[in-house]
């Protein structure tokens, strides 16, 4: 009994080691004194990406022999559910990427500790200038840098110009235009547009409500979802369309990819995504343009965008050493976009000449959308921590996908409010 | 109704009959591994369920490329440990809820039907804590033994439903020979439970194998994710690539399906409900 | 009187280590390895959350004492409600379509036929695989219009049927997906049962003159009628408890259609990081359980 | 000197007591057999011997301990069981060695005993194979090889036989009584076979109800039942029962049953005079002559040597067992003589032997 759990226990180690060889490539001999990180990655592109990613860790660590650094990508299913176990049994990495709201929602957990002192001595140093405008300052949240930006991530409209020839279209410049565009392009078994039921779909009712001006947020941080006639008015623009049958039927019910599949075999001509998603098009990637930013029935333009950054945990036994991976990733990031094509903008502004080379559509998106970029906070200046749970649980899916099966927006809209009220009053 | 009356000829009807059935009712199966031979492009492109083409690329990438057979692996461990573990704790108490009788063992039989409709996700916070403590996460240990308690209420009534089959005067006549009650379980009893033990075994061995949310709390480190976690992931990481997640689908069935081929004379055993009473 | 008549009790002998000696304790020895077990996996983290349940606790921290807020909060949401409702379609269709389905094989396979042996493992597939691997291959089955299902219908005329995107079908869908799972365990057990039956009762029948259907309603079903109720309150309590099928194939869509207890739970507790009301939750889907399955178990001591 | 004894022993399963405080001395080298009926107690009572049921009170003693408290294993017995419990997973080889090897005797002493036993039953041929590969009969052989090895004190069977077919049965009853004369170990066996009982014992106990109706050689129970219930539990075809009063007249005594017949009795009744009793004799007990017993018949029964005659007398049933051959039609009446010297008289109310005067006198 006693040998065959030594033998386990053993195994376990062997599990551990060779695990950890293989992900950093290293030699098991590291001296006892290197200090070690846990470095948690959100999957930000293609399996590419994370290639991309251990490669930049594996530098790192040979530049740093003090410090050894340990990758792991995080999958984004659940992964709010990954963090928050982690955080509260005491198991969270040193540093993690995440998406626009995670910092702050972990930061009021008492999970985060802030970089500060980091951003203090960038900010000297002037490495903060690089910084596209007001990124840095959109982290700040209960007077500290919770995190620091790494990527922008936007969604902006796409369509299929062969199909919009065919069927003797413009492309369109306002919602009016683009109602009627979807209408005259639906037709035998294709559709104007396609969206899907995930949080994916939820950004065609935040982009709309936001490209109206509207917003979920007042600058009191109240809600204003349905109250805010803006909003209204996107919804229902958005139920028209499914109302004219231009909306592929399938999309309450899509994935995000099942989406972009439909979007890609040239099922639909629109489709709302994030940046360099025709890279993943293959042989039709060409045959993907990227819409002006459209007009509202006001005038408005604008669209959902999200600052994602890098963070560091409360829990780490070596902020210094945390702290000088953040900043040596910040500078070095660069290959995740050369090697690893992620779909994020550069939010450092020296990477973007490296990152859009060779790509017009990359760089016309970098010049014409992210100026209109807002968050879901909207006209609260920076981010709170609901805004995470408001985006991912599942309330306005919900939404989506009533209004994409054709709910009217009057039935849809109070249910919504009135959940994401009570995660606010939490 | 005599079970043998049938003739040759309805013998052969009946056995068109199931061939259609089985047909029917795997065609998903059917469907994962047909497409499996596919690429993606192929897949995608003419949405057809029998093959067209035939490669084994999916494989060489599944191989080359991702870590499934470590998840394999993984999931042979934890499945493996579990079942020993399972077995086990089953074989022990559903032999003393089979032969004893008393205050205890009735409050015993009555708290796993409670087990039983535990939602399991109601105890992972805490264990996920305990386990943290105990620096056991991305280990197999904490999973393995979730998934023996978890299990242990069915396997424990199949279990003492076998015995209940095992005539008591067997142990009655090796205890007079000269074996203690402990003695007679293990030396008479547990050698003629093969089949019983089978069953429980599969039963331990499939729910592990299959188990999806329990791991997905526990097992977060690639090197340590058995196949559904690591399925998962694989899903989000190539979510488009339906022909490597085809491939992956395939790979994950044949073990289990191999068990089963092996052990399919004893599964009836696993299924004697009966003794599910408590 | 012999010899041995003289010779006085063991008065001195102490009764625990006699007990002992006996082997009494056995069967406590042999429940201990389990009880150990559970009482660490189950006993203590459910007093913990049954805590949680009274508490506005989240993940990070164990909150004030709310009294029955959160149940009182639950009983009146319409999530609840709406969770209610579709954790009962759930459970009532899977036992009863597994039954008529498992049922049906089961007799089936109760006769000779060639390839016996294999069609019996062939029929296990569904329970047998992993259910990310069915799910997803499910899912691309019936996801889009020209998706295998979707040609099949068109094949014989029919529109095309977006399974996930509309409140029934997807409900429709998670089903008979969970049916199809499910089944095998069914017939499994219920063939073990027929072939427990005497088949001198099959020839009574027939003497007294029954049709193969008179048979089967006057000595099959009676004869598996016990094992039938357990199984069927086994698999009630599998589908009220089932997180897979809803959360791998809809995540609770569309519009929260397919959305059961313990997805719900799942997402007070993850998704808004709810613990006292996740607790709740999964108290009241116990206590509703319990309640049911005593009352069945009842009924069926009664009759 | 008593083998076994067994003092005032109780068994209850809750509330519900199984064993009324039995007594019983078992000297050794006896082959003793408990009779019953079933639920009488006799199993609970053999088991609790071999120690596979705990003792509510009382004592029992094997050879000179108190067992108990003993295990089973430590008590130093052999039993064979109804199912014969052979271990299927082993052969008849292990099956016969198992208690052995437990008690980890060397190989040689192992092989010799094995033998030795398997040469008694015949069964050395059948050594290697496994319980399933054997007929009833052969099991039954092998469950009693299994007893033989140990040398027991004390060998105990539990209706060993009840599996056999009745040709088989009787083959083996003798054998088990070779085996026992050959052996001269002390033997409990328990049957519901009165005949098993009668043609195998030393010395016969008669349970019912959770006590000792009544013990002793098989004849003695034969010729001189205690009670009304060991009278018609012995004896095949069973002893006629007819209800009765004691009257006398010109000072000799009968019993007056239904029909309105008086039946003989022997001796002096007097104190009885009066008093309903239950009239007891054997069907090999009447015969063809005098009238002493009017039976309307119901069926004849010839069987070659013998004629036995089914009827009523009043509302009681009678058989009737001549040496000779004999026809009568259904529903006649037929007379028929009493032998009065075998005779047996129960009080109508306790069920318990009388005896009168006379025969007081002539037992003592």
């Amino acid at each position: 009994m006693k040998s065959k759990m030594a033998v386990r226990r053993r195994t376990t180690l062997a599990f551990a080691l060779l695990a950890a060889t293989s992900v950093l490539g290293i030699s098991g001999s590291a001296s006892a004194e290197t200090v070690k990180l846990q470095f948690w990655d959100m999957i930000w592109g293609q399996p590419e990406y994370i290639k991309a990613a251990q490669k930049i860790v594996q530098d790192f660590n040979k530049e740093h022999p003090e410090i050894q650094v340990e990758y792991r990508s995080i999958p984004w299913s659940n992964w709010y559910q990954t963090f928050v176990t982690a955080v509260s049994s005491g198991s969270a990495p040193d540093i993690s990427t995440g998406a626009g709201y995670q910092a702050v929602q972990l930061y009021k957990m008492g999970a985060i500790r802030p970089l500060d002192g980091m951003i203090e001595k960038m900010k000297a140093d002037g490495d903060l200038n690089d910084f596209a405008p007001g990124t840095v300052e959109t982290l700040r949240f209960d007077n500290h840098y919770v995190s620091l930006p790494w990527g922008l991530d936007i969604r902006l409209w796409y369509y299929r110009p062969s199909l919009l020839k065919a069927a003797g279209v413009e492309p369109p410049k306002t919602w009016e235009e683009f109602r009627a565009a979807a209408k005259k392009l639906t037709a035998d078994g294709k559709y104007g547009v396609v969206a899907s039921g995930d949080t994916g779909g939820s950004h065609y009712v935040l982009s709309s409500m936001l490209n109206n001006g509207g917003g979920m947020f007042d600058a009191d941080r109240k809600l204003t979802l349905s109250s805010n006639d803006r909003n209204v008015e996107a919804l229902e623009w958005l139920s028209g369309i499914v109302a004219d049958g231009s909306m592929h039927p399938a999309s309450p019910g899509y994935s995000a990819d099942d989406r972009r599949a439909t979007f890609f075999r040239g099922e639909a001509a629109f489709s709302l995504d994030s940046p360099n998603i025709y890279k993943q098009a293959g042989a039709v990637s060409d045959d993907i343009a990227v819409l002006p930013p459209m007009q509202g029935p006001h005038g408005d333009t604008g669209t959902i965008f999200w600052v994602n950054n890098i963070m560091m945990y409360k829990q780490t036994k070596n902020p210094e050493a945390a702290e000088t991976f953040v900043r040596w990733w910040s500078q070095n990031e660069l290959p995740l976009w050369t090697e690893g094509h992620t779909g994020q903008i550069p939010a450092r502004q020296s990477f973007l000449k490296d990152a859009v080379a060779g790509d017009d559509r990359y760089k016309y998106i970098v010049d014409n959308y992210i100026p209109i970029g807002k968050t879901t906070a909207t006209a609260y200046k920076g981010i709170f921590p609901a805004l995470s749970e408001v985006e991912g649980e599942g309330v306005l899916q919900t939404l989506t996908q009533q209004i994409f099966q054709g709910v009217p927006v009057k039935d849809a809209l109070p249910q919504a409010e009135s959940r994401i009220q009570e995660i606010l009053n939490k | 109704m005599s079970l043998n009356s049938n003739t040759l000829a309805a013998r052969w009807r009946l056995f068109a009959i199931m061939v259609v059935i089985v047909l029917v009712i795997n065609f998903p199966i059917i469907v994962i591994v047909a497409n499996s031979f596919q690429t993606t492009e192929q897949i995608m492109l003419n949405r057809s369920i029998i093959p067209q083409h035939f490669s084994f690329t999916n494989y060489e990438f599944l191989w080359g490329q991702t870590s499934f057979f470590r998840f394999l692996f993984n999931s042979v461990i934890v499945s493996g440990g579990s079942m020993i573990c399972g077995v086990s704790a089953a074989s022990m108490a559903g032999y003393a809820l089979s032969r004893f009788k008393g205050p205890v063992l009735s409050i015993y039989s009555q708290a796993l039907f409670v087990i039983q409709m535990f939602p399991i996700i109601l105890a992972l916070i805490p264990l996920f804590i305990v386990f943290r403590a105990l620096e056991l996460v991305n280990s197999p240990i904490p999973v393995i033994i979730i998934y023996t308690v978890v299990h242990l209420p069915f396997a424990t009534w199949m279990a003492k439903a076998f015995f209940d089959t095992i005539p008591r005067e067997l142990e009655e006549a090796a205890q007079v020979d000269g074996c203690s009650k402990f003695q007679a379980f293990l030396r008479i009893v547990l050698p003629l439970s093969g089949p019983g033990m089978a069953a429980v075994s599969i039963f331990s061995f499939l729910f592990s194998y299959n188990e999806f949310f329990v791991g997905s709390v526990f097992l977060r480190d690639e090197s340590s994710m058995t196949v559904p976690i690591g399925m998962q992931m694989f899903m989000q990481q190539f979510a488009t690539d339906w022909g490597s997640l085809m491939a992956a689908a395939t790979l994950a069935v044949i073990p289990t399906f191999i068990l089963f081929l092996m052990v399919q004379k004893y599964i009836t055993y696993g299924a004697v409900a009966g003794g599910v009473k408590g | 009187m012999s010899l041995v008549a003289e010779r006085a009790p063991y008065a001195g002998r102490s009764s625990v280590r006699q007990w002992w000696n006996n082997g009494n304790a056995l069967p406590y020895l042999l429940l201990l390895p389990s009880a150990v077990v559970i009482g660490v996996v189950i006993l203590i983290p459910f007093f913990e959350a049954l805590q949680y349940s009274f508490t506005n606790s989240s993940l990070l921290e164990v909150g004030k004492f709310v009294g029955l807020d959160n149940y009182t909060k639950l009983l009146s949401s319409k999530d609840f409600w709406n969770a209610f409702r579709f954790s009962v379609i759930f459970a009532l269709a899977n036992v009863i379509g597994c039954y008529i389905l498992g049922l049906g094989l089961a007799l089936l396979m109760n006769m000779e036929m060639p390839f016996r042996g294999f069609f019996r493992v062939a029929l296990l597939l569904p329970w047998i695989i992993p259910s990310v691997v069915s799910i997803v291959s499910w899912r691309w089955m019936v996801a889009d219009h020209n998706a295998v299902f979707n040609q099949i219908i068109q094949l014989f005329g029919g529109r095309p049927i977006f399974f996930l995107s509309n409140n029934d079908w997807a409900q429709f869908i998670v089903v008979l997906i969970k049916i199809w799972r499910s089944f095998p365990f069914m017939m499994l057990s219920l063939l073990a049962a027929l072939q427990g039956i005497d088949r001198s009762l099959y020839e009574a029948a027939a003497l007294d003159g029954a049709t193969k259907w008179k048979a089967f309603w006057h000595v099959t079903l009676p004869q598996i009628r016990d094992v039938s109720i357990v199984l069927c309150l086994l698999m009630t309590i599998w589908s009220v408890n089932d997180f897979d099928t809803p959360f791998l194939l809809t995540q609770g869509g569309p519009a929260n259609s397919t959305e059961n207890f313990v997805l719900l739970a799942y997402k007070y507790t993850f998704a808004r990081n709810d613990l006292g009301t996740g607790a709740a939750i999964s108290f009241v889907t116990l206590i509703i359980l319990m309640v049911f399955i005593v009352i069945m178990l009842r009924r069926q001591r009664e009759a | 000197m008593s083998q076994v004894e067994i003092r005032e022993l109780r068994k209850s399963y809750g509330a519900l007591e199984i064993l009324h405080g039995v007594s019983l001395n078992i000297e050794e080298g006896k082959f003793v057999v408990l009779v019953g009926p079933s639920g009488c107690g006799k199993s609970t009572l053999l088991r609790m011997l071999a120690g596979l049921e705990t003792v509510t009170s009382g004592d029992i003693f094997i050879g000179s301990d108190r067992v108990n408290d003993t295990q089973p294993k430590d008590r130093n017995i052999a039993m064979v069981f109804q199912s014969y419990a052979l271990y299927p997973h082993m052969t008849v080889a292990e099956n016969m060695s198992f208690s052995l090897r437990l008690k980890r005797e060397s190989p040689a002493v192992i092989e010799r005993e094995v033998k030795r036993a398997a040469e008694i039953l015949g069964l050395t041929t059948l050594l290697p194979r496994y319980p399933r590969q054997l007929s009833g009969g052969q099991r039954q052989r092998v469950a009693m090889g299994r007893a033989i090895v140990r040398n027991p004190q004390v060998f105990l069977f539990d209706e060993p036989l009840s599996n056999l077919d009745a040709k088989l049965r009787v083959q083996m009853r003798a054998e088990i009584k070779q085996l026992h004369q050959r052996l001269e170990t002390t033997t409990v066996y328990v049957t519901h076979d009165q005949i098993e009982a009668m043609t195998m014992a030393d010395e016969i106990v008669v349970m019912r109800d959770g006590k000792i109706e009544q013990r002793g050689a098989p004849l003695e129970l034969y010729d001189r039942p205690e009670t009304v219930f060991v009278a018609s539990f012995i004896g095949s075809p069973s002893m006629n029962l007819l209800r009765g009063i004691v009257v006398t007249k010109d000072g000799t005594f009968g019993v007056k049953v239904a029909n309105g017949d008086v039946l003989p009795l022997d001796g002096d009744w007097s104190k009885f005079v009066g008093k309903s009793v239950t009239y007891g004799i054997r069907p090999e007990d009447i015969s063809l002559g005098r009238d002493d017993l009017r039976v309307r018949v119901d069926v004849i029964e010839p069987t070659g040597p013998e004629t036995q005659v089914l009827g009523t007398v009043g509302g009681d049933k009678v058989t009737v067992l001549l040496k000779a051959r004999a026809d009568y039609a259904p529903d006649a009446t037929v007379g028929f003589a009493i032998d009065q010297t075998h005779v047996h008289v129960f009080d109508a109310e306790s069920g318990r032997r009388l005896t009168s005067s006379s025969q007081k006198a002539l037992a003592h």
